[in-house]
C-alpha cells in the first residue's frame, strides 16, 4: 500500500529556475502578440509565454508530444491555465517563433489571450457523466472552430469568456460566464420501481425534491416514490441521490444558453450569466442552432460594444430590451424568472426601450 | 462493437484540436478507450449518456479522490464497463516539469484508458477512466511519483490558485503557497468526506480573479492593498504620448470616478478614498499603474453552483486580512467555519445555504464577526427586524 | 380631563404651522377635539397609543369609507369614547372651489370634531372624529352636497392621480378625467369589499411620478410617449447661452447616453433609439425639451407597502396603452385582473404577492399578456424553468 | 336616506377659469421665486402657483381662513398637493406679493418647490391609529421647524422627500423616500386571552403570522393562542387581525430611519429608501435624536451631492460605506438584511471602499 495524504508535488519543484529567480518581482507585461505575452521582471529578466489551446481532453501520447516541446524550448517545464489552455514559458525570445512553429506542427493553435474568446471551461458531458443532458467536448469543439479567429486573434471588444457544461450542476463557472451552454431536461424522472426499492433511500429521495414534487408511492406494497410532473422542474437533485429516476430523454435533453456574466472586479462587479435562449434540441455531432447563436451573440456584440466593455456590460448599458432586438433572439415566458427572488428582477420602472 | 463512428468523425474536422482525434490515439494502444470511443458515438446516435453512478469505489483509507462510474451497456463494451475517473490533485498554478508528467503518462499508460483531462474545472488532473481493481495499485503507483488524489464527495475540494507570482506583477500574496500550505495542512478535510456537502477553496492574487474563485469556491481569497496604487506619470504620459486615450478608456470607465487626467499638466490624479480597487487602471496601463504595498487579502463566503437554492457568487466576509506563513488567521477562521457549518448544515447544503437560511447576522454572531457596511452593497429595506 | 397640554405645548412653537395650535382651535367649538387634545396629551405622556379597534360601522349599503375607533379611556375622555374617520373621495386633482370646502367645513362643524387632514395619505379627504349616531346623517349632509365616501377595507381604495393636464405641460393623458371616469365606473367596487385585500390605482400624467403610483399602487398607470421627445434647438442654445451647464447637468445625467452636446454647431441631438423617456432633461430645460406627442401610458402593477411578504414597486405590465376616453382598455384589464386575483388570492393577499406565490408567467398566460422584454430587468440567471 | 354611488363632485366644478380656457395647453415653467411657479400656456396665458406649507390636520375654522385667501385673490379656487401642500393659483402676477404676504399672517410659509424639502408625507400616529409604535405629526413638526430654512428656499442639490409612517404598514410611501421615519415596536405581542375569545377567529390569527410564530395554546381549556417570542419580528399583523395582541410599549417602542428611497423614474429608476439607523426611542414632544439624525443626515448630503443628486443616488455612486463614514452613524447587525431577498444585498464583489 502506498503512502497516503502526502498531497500534491511542492509547486516549487515544478518552477523553472527563472521563474523560481524572479518569483514575486515581477514589473509589468505586455502582450506582444495574440497568444505570446511577455513578463518584465525587477531583477531586469525577461520571460516570454506562448499560450495554446488544448482539447482538455488529452491522450497520454499527445501529452507527451507537448512534454517533447516543452523539453526542446522551456527548460522541460510548461504549465496550464485556469482554462486548460498549454502554457510554454521561455527567457529566451528566440525561441518564441519555433515554438510556435512547432506546436502548430501538432495542431495547437496559439491565441486565447487578452480581447480574445479564449478556451472553453468545460465538463465531462456524454465522455463520462450520468448526468449530463448535453455533450460537452462536441459543442466545445463546434463552437471553437467557429470562434477559432477570435482565440487567435485579440479584435474583440474585450475578453469573452465562454463556458459549456452538460447539466445544470454546472461544473465550471458557466453562471457566470460571457456565454455559457448549459445541458438541461425537461421530463420529470423516469422511476424505475424496483431499482428505487434497492438502490436509494425513499426519505432522503423524498427530501431531496426542492419543489416537493416527489412523495411516497400511493400503493404501500410498492416502497417506492412518486413524482407529481407538475412541480417538477427537472433539476435533478433526485437522480443525483437515487439513481432509480432517470431525466435523461433525447427529445426532453437539450441546452440553454446564458449570456453576460463575468467573474473579474474590474469595472463591474462580478455578474451572473442570464437565459437568452431557453431551449435547443441536442443535434449531434455539431449543434448548428447552438454554435449559430453564439456567432450571432459575439458578431453582434463585437460590432456594437464599445472598448474593453464586456458583453454583460454592454448588455447592462443598452438594456436587455435593446440585446434581444438587435440579436432578433424571441423572447419568451421562460425568460421571465420564476424562482426564489424572481420579484428583483422585474422592472420597477417606466425606463426602458420601444 | 461496430468500429465505425460516422457521428464523431465529423469532429475531426475544423481548426481547433479535436478530442476525438484524442480518443482514436488512445484507442490505438488501450481497449478501454476504444470502447469509450464507441459509447461516445452510441451517445450521439441515442441523444443520452450512457453512463450511471454505481457503488462506492475508491483506495484505502479514502473516502474521495475517486468518481466511481459504469456503462449501461457492458456487454457491449466490456472494456468500459467499470470507468472511474480519478482525481489527482495538481501542484500549485499548475506548473509542471516534463518528468513528472511523463511518469503520470506512464503510470496512466499502464492502469488506465490513457485518456486524460489536464484538468478538471476543479483544478484536479482528471484521470478518465479505470477498472475497479486497478485503482490501489494506480494509487500506489502515483504516490510513489508524488502525486495524491484531490477531493470528491462531501468533502473539501482540491485548492486551486492563480498563477500569482509566479508569474504576474499583480500577485497581492503568494498564491501558490497559500494553497499548498492549506492543501497540505487540510489532507484529512480533502481525503475524508464527513461534511453536510462539499466545501472548496480557491485563490485569486488579484481582484482580476483569474481562478474565477468568487464564483466557484464557497471560501474565497482574492488579493487586495489598503494603501493607495502606486501611478508613475512619466510611464503615464508615456501611454498617453502614443496615443492611448486615457480620459476614454480609463478615467472614463473607472466605477468610482476615482481618477482624474490634467490635461494641462498631463498628470493622472487619484482620489485615494474613491478607489475601489476594481483593477482596471492597472490593467490597461500595466507600465504606469500599480497596486499598493500595504498587501493582503479580502475573504468572501459562499460561492457555488445552482443546486439546490441557486447559484451564488461569494460576498465579503472580511474585508482585508494579511496573508503571510503560517497562515493562522485564515485557517483558523476555515476550522471555525467548518464547525459552525457541521454543526448546523442540513445534508446537502452549502455554506451559503445554510447562512441564507440562519441568516448572515446569526452567522457573524456565531463566529464573532463584527458587521461592516463592506459586507453588503445595501443595508436592508424592509422593516422586518429580529431585536 | 386635566387642562394641561404641557407636552403638545412645545409643538406652538418653531416656525412651521402647528398642528397642536389646530386642535387647540377646533377645542374651543368642539369637545370632541378638546378630548382628543387630552388623548395626545396623554399618549406624549405614556409613549403609547389610546386608540383600539372596535366592531364594523359604517352607512347603510356601504361597506368601507369609515374607520371606526374608540378610546381605551372612554371615561376620562367621554367626547372621544368613539372617534370614526370618515373618508371622503376627494375631486380629481384635489382642485376645490370655496363654496364646496365651506359646506363641507360646516358639515363637519355640525357632525362631527372639526378636524380634518387635507388629505390622508391615499388622497380622501380625512373628516376625522365622530360618533356612530352621527355617520348616517353626517353621510345624507354630505352627499346632498355632492361628496361621497371613498373606500377601505378590502375594497377599491379612491383612486388619485396627480395634476395633469390641469397645470402640468407634461401630462400624457387626462389623468383627472380618467380617475374621475374609473371612479365613477366603479363606485360599487369602491364602497362595498369583497376581495382578498385592498386594491389601490393611482395615475400620473408622466414618469415624474408627482402621486407616487409606482410605489403605492397595485395597479399604475404612468405616462409615456411612443415617439421622440421635441428640442427647440433655440431654446436650447438660450439655456446655454445663460450659463447652463448642460453637458454636466444634463447630458451626463441622462441614464442611457441618449443625449449629445455638439459644442461647434451647438446643437442637442438626441440618439432617439436610445431614450428611455427618463425626464430628466425636459425637467431640467421645460422651455426647450417637451415629451413628444405620440402620448399615452405605460401600466404597472404590484406597488404595495410592507406588509405581509415586504414592500413592492409596480413593475411593467403593458408597456404601452393609448389612454382616451371611454378607457375600454384599462377597464377591461382591471376587470381581467380583478378576477384573476379574486379567484386565485388568499385573504390579505395583495396583487404582488399572489403574483410571486404563482409566477409572473402564470399571471401573464391567464390574462393573455405575451411576455415582452420591457417587463423585467434582466431575464432570469437560474436554469429552474417549468417547460 | 342620502344618496349613494355619487362618487366625488366632478372636477370640473372645481377649476378655475383660466385652468379651464388652459387645460391641456400649458406650455412650460418656471420657479420664479421659492414656492412660486409660472405656467405659460400655448395660449399665452400664465398663471401663478403659491405653494404654501400645512400641517395637514386642519380645524375647519383654519379651512375657512384659507377659503378666504382663495376668494380673495384666487377668484374662489384652490388646490392641495400630493404632498398636503396648499396652491394658490391666479392668472394675475400682481396677486402673488398679496398672497404671500396674507399666508404669513395665517402662519403659512409658502415653499416646497424645486430642490427643497417639501412638507412630511404622513399617517395618523397617536392621532387616530390603534397600531402607532410613534407619533407622526409631532414628529412631522419637530422635524418641518429644523427643515424650515429648506423649505423656504430651493439650495439642495435636488428634491429631498420625507415621509414619517407610525408603524410598519407604512400608510405612505416611506419605503420610497430619500428620508423616512417609521415607527416600530419590538416587543412581542401581550396577549389578553379572555379578549382573544371574544374578538378573535382563532385560525386566522395562527395564520397570519408571516413567520410561523403564534400557535394554540397549550393549554386545551384556554381558547386562545401563544407566541414563541423567537420567532416574532414585531410585525403586527396579527394585531390587525387579532384586537386582543397588541404590541404597544413605552419602552419597545420608538422609530427607525430609513434613507435613499426615490419614486421619480428621473435618472434612476424608484428605489427603495433603506435602514440607516435601527432604532431611536420615542422622546415626545419633540424626538430630538430623530432629528438630529435627520439634520445630519440632510446637511452631509447637502455638502456632498452633486447637483440634481438625489439622495439616493449620491448614496449609490459614493457607496453605503461612504456614507455610514461621512454621517458617523455606526453600522449595525440589524442593517444586514435577513428577509427574503436578502442575499440579493451582499456584497458579492471585492469592490468596496476602506
Ligand atoms: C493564465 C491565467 C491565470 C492562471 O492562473 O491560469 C491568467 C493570466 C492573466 N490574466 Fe487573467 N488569467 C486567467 C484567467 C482569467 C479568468 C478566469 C476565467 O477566464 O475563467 C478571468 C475572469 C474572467 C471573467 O471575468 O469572466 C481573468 C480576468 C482577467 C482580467 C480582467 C478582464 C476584464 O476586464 O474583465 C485581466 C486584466 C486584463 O486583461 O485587462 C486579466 C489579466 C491577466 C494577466 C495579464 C495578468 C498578468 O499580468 O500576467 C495574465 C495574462 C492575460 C491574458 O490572457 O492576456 N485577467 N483571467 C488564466 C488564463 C486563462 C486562459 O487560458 O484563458
Ligand atoms: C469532473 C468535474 C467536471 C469536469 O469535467 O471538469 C465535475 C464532475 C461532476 N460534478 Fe461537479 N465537477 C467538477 C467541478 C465542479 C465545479 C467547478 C469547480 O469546482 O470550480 C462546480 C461548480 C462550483 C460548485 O461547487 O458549486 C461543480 C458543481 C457540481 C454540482 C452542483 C453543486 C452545487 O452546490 O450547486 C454537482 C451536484 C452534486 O454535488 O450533487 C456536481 C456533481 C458532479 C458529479 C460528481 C456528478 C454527480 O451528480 O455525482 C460529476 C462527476 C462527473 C463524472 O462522471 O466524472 N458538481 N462541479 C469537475 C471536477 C474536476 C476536478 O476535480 O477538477
Ligand atoms: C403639485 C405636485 C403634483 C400634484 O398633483 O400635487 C407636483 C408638481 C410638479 N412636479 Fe412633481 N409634484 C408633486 C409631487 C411629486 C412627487 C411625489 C411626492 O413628492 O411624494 C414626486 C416624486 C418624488 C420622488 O421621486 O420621491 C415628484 C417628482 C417630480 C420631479 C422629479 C424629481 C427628481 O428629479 O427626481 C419633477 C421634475 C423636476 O422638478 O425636476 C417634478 C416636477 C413637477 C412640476 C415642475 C411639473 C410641472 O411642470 O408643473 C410641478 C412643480 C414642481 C415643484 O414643486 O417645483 N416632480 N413630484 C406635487 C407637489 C407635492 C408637494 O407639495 O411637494
Ligand atoms: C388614513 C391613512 C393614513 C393617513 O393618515 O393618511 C391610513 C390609515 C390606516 N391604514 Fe393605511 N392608511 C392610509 C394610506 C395608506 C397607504 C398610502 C396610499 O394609499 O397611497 C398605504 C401604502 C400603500 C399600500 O396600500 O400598500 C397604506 C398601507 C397600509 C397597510 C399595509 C398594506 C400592505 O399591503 O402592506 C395597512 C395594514 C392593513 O391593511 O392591515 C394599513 C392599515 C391602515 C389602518 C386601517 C390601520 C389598520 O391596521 O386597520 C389605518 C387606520 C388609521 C386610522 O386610525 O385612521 N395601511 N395605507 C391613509 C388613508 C387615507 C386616505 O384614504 O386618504
Ligand atoms: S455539469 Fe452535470 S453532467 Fe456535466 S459533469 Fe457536471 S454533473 Fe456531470
Ligand atoms: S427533477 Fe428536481 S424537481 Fe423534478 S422531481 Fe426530481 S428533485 Fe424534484
Ligand atoms: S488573479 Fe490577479 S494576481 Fe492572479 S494571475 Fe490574475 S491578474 Fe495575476
Ligand atoms: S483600480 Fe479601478 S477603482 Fe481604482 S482608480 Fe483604478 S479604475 Fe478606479
Ligand atoms: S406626474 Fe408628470 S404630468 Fe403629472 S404633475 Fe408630475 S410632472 Fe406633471
Ligand atoms: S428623457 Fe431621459 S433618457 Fe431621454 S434623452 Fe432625456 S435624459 Fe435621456
Ligand atoms: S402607519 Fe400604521 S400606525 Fe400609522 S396610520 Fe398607518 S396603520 Fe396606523
Ligand atoms: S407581531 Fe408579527 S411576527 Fe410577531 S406574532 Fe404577530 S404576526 Fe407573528
Amino acid at each position: 500500500m502506498g503512502r497516503t495524504d502526502i498531497g500534491p508535488p511542492d509547486y516549487r519543484e515544478m518552477l523553472p529556475d527563472f521563474i523560481k529567480k524572479n518569483y514575486g518581482k515581477w514589473r509589468y507585461h505586455e502582450t506582444i502578440r495574440p497568444g505570446v505575452l511577455k513578463h518584465v521582471s525587477e531583477t531586469g529578466d525577461e520571460v516570454y509565454t506562448v499560450r495554446a489551446g488544448s482539447p482538455r481532453l488529452l491522450s497520454v501520447d499527445s501529452i507527451r508530444d507537448i512534454c517533447d516541446i516543452a523539453d526542446r524550448y522551456c527548460d522541460g517545464h510548461l504549465r496550464f491555465t485556469s482554462r486548460y489552455n498549454i502554457e510554454f514559458m521561455t527567457d529566451k525570445k528566440a525561441n518564441v517563433d519555433g515554438l510556435i512553429e512547432d506546436l502548430k506542427k501538432i495542431g495547437l493553435p496559439v491565441g486565447g489571450t487578452g480581447n480574445s474568446v479564449s478556451n472553453i471551461v468545460h465538463t465531462q458531458g456524454w465522455i463520462h457523466c450520468h448526468s449530463a443532458a448535453t455533450d460537452a467536448s462536441g459543442i466545445v469543439k463546434a463552437i471553437m472552430d467557429e470562434m477559432y479567429e477570435y482565440f487567435t486573434s485579440m479584435k474583440l471588444p474585450a475578453y469573452v469568456r465562454i463556458a459549456v457544461a452538460c447539466c445544470i450542476n454546472m461544473c465550471g463557472a458557466v453562471h457566470c460566464s460571457d456565454l455559457a451552454i448549459v445541458g438541461v431536461h425537461r421530463k420529470p424522472p423516469k422511476i424505475d420501481h424496483e431499482k428505487v426499492l434497492a438502490q436509494c433511500e425513499i426519505p432522503t429521495t423524498i427530501q431531496s425534491c426542492p419543489t416537493g414534487a416527489i412523495r411516497r408511492h400511493p400503493d404501500p406494497n410498492i416502497k417506492s416514490v412518486v413524482v407529481r410532473e407538475d412541480l417538477c422542474m427537472y433539476c435533478a437533485n433526485c437522480f443525483t441521490v437515487c439513481p432509480a429516476m432517470p431525466l435523461a430523454d433525447p427529445e426532453g435533453d437539450g441546452v440553454a444558453i446564458y449570456a453576460g456574466g463575468k467573474v473579474s472586479n474590474a469595472r463591474k462587479p462580478p455578474m451572473f450569466s442570464r437565459m437568452v435562449v431557453p431551449f435547443l434540441p441536442n443535434n449531434p455531432p455539431r449543434w448548428p442552432e447552438v454554435v449559430d447563436v453564439i456567432k450571432k451573440i459575439v458578431d453582434v456584440y463585437a460590432s456594437n460594444a464599445k472598448r474593453y466593455e464586456r458583453l454583460g456590460e454592454w448588455i447592462e448599458r443598452i438594456g436587455w430590451e435593446k440585446f434581444f432586438k438587435l440579436t432578433g433572439i424571441p423572447f419568451t415566458e421562460q425568460h421571465i424568472d420564476d424562482f426564489t427572488h424572481a420579484v428583483e428582477t422585474y422592472r420597477t420602472t417606466t425606463q426602458f426601450k420601444w | 462493437m461496430s468500429e465505425e463512428t460516422p457521428l464523431l468523425d465529423e469532429l475531426e474536422k475544423g481548426p481547433w484540436p479535436s478530442y476525438v482525434k484524442e480518443i482514436k490515439r488512445a484507442a490505438k494502444k488501450k481497449k478501454a478507450a476504444k470502447d469509450l470511443l464507441g459509447i461516445q458515438e452510441l451517445s450521439y446516435k441515442d441523444k443520452v449518456t450512457h453512463w450511471k453512478h454505481g457503488g462506492i469505489v475508491g483506495v484505502t483509507g479514502y473516502g474521495s479522490g475517486v468518481i466511481g462510474r459504469y456503462c449501461d451497456q457492458p456487454e457491449k463494451f466490456p472494456d468500459a464497463a467499470a470507468f472511474h475517473t480519478m482525481r489527482i490533485n495538481h501542484p500549485a498554478g499548475w506548473f509542471y516539469n516534463t518528468k513528472s508528467l511523463r511518469e503520470l503518462c506512464d503510470i496512466w499508460e499502464q492502469y488506465g484508458s490513457g485518456m486524460t483531462n489536464f484538468h478538471g474545472s476543479t483544478g484536479d488532473i482528471i484521470l478518465l477512466g479505470t477498472t475497479t481493481e486497478n485503482l490501489q495499485p494506480c494509487f500506489d503507483a502515483l504516490t510513489e511519483k508524488g502525486f495524491d488524489l484531490g477531493g470528491s464527495g462531501s468533502a473539501l475540494r482540491t485548492i486551486a490558485g492563480c498563477v500569482g507570482p509566479a508569474r504576474c506583477e499583480w500577485a497581492n500574496f503568494d498564491t501558490l503557497n497559500l494553497i499548498y500550505d492549506l492543501t497540505l495542512e487540510f489532507q484529512d478535510e480533502i481525503h475524508r468526506p464527513r461534511w453536510p456537502y462539499k466545501f472548496k477553496i480557491k485563490a485569486s492574487g488579484c481582484p482580476n480573479d483569474c481562478v474565477a474563485a468568487i464564483a466557484r469556491a464557497d471560501f474565497t481569497i482574492i488579493g487586495t492593498w489598503r494603501d493607495n496604487l502606486r501611478i508613475d506619470q512619466v510611464a503615464v504620459r508615456n501611454y498617453v504620448d502614443h496615443g492611448f486615450d486615457i480620459k476614454t478608456l480609463v478615467v472614463g470607465k473607472c466605477p468610482t470616478e476615482a481618477l482624474e487626467w490634467d490635461e494641462g499638466s498631463k498628470e493622472l490624479r487619484l482620489k485615494a478614498d474613491d478607489c475601489v480597487r476594481c483593477m482596471h487602471c492597472i490593467n490597461k496601463m500595466p507600465k504606469a499603474i500599480r497596486p499598493g504595498v500595504d498587501s493582503g487579502a479580502t475573504i468572501l463566503v459562499g460561492g457555488k453552483a445552482p443546486i439546490i437554492k441557486g447559484a451564488y457568487l461569494s460576498w465579503v466576509l472580511v474585508p482585508f486580512v494579511k496573508v503571510e506563513p503560517p497562515y493562522e488567521e485564515v485557517k483558523d477562521l476555515l476550522r471555525k467555519i467548518w464547525d459552525w457549518w457541521d454543526e448546523n448544515g442540513r445534508t446537502r447544503e452549502r455554506l451559503a445555504e445554510l447562512i441564507e437560511r440562519i441568516g448572515l447576522k446569526n452567522f457573524l454572531k456565531d463566529l464573532g464577526i463584527p458587521p461592516v457596511p463592506q459586507m453588503v452593497y445595501k443595508p436592508r429595506a424592509n422593516p422586518y427586524v429580529y431585536f
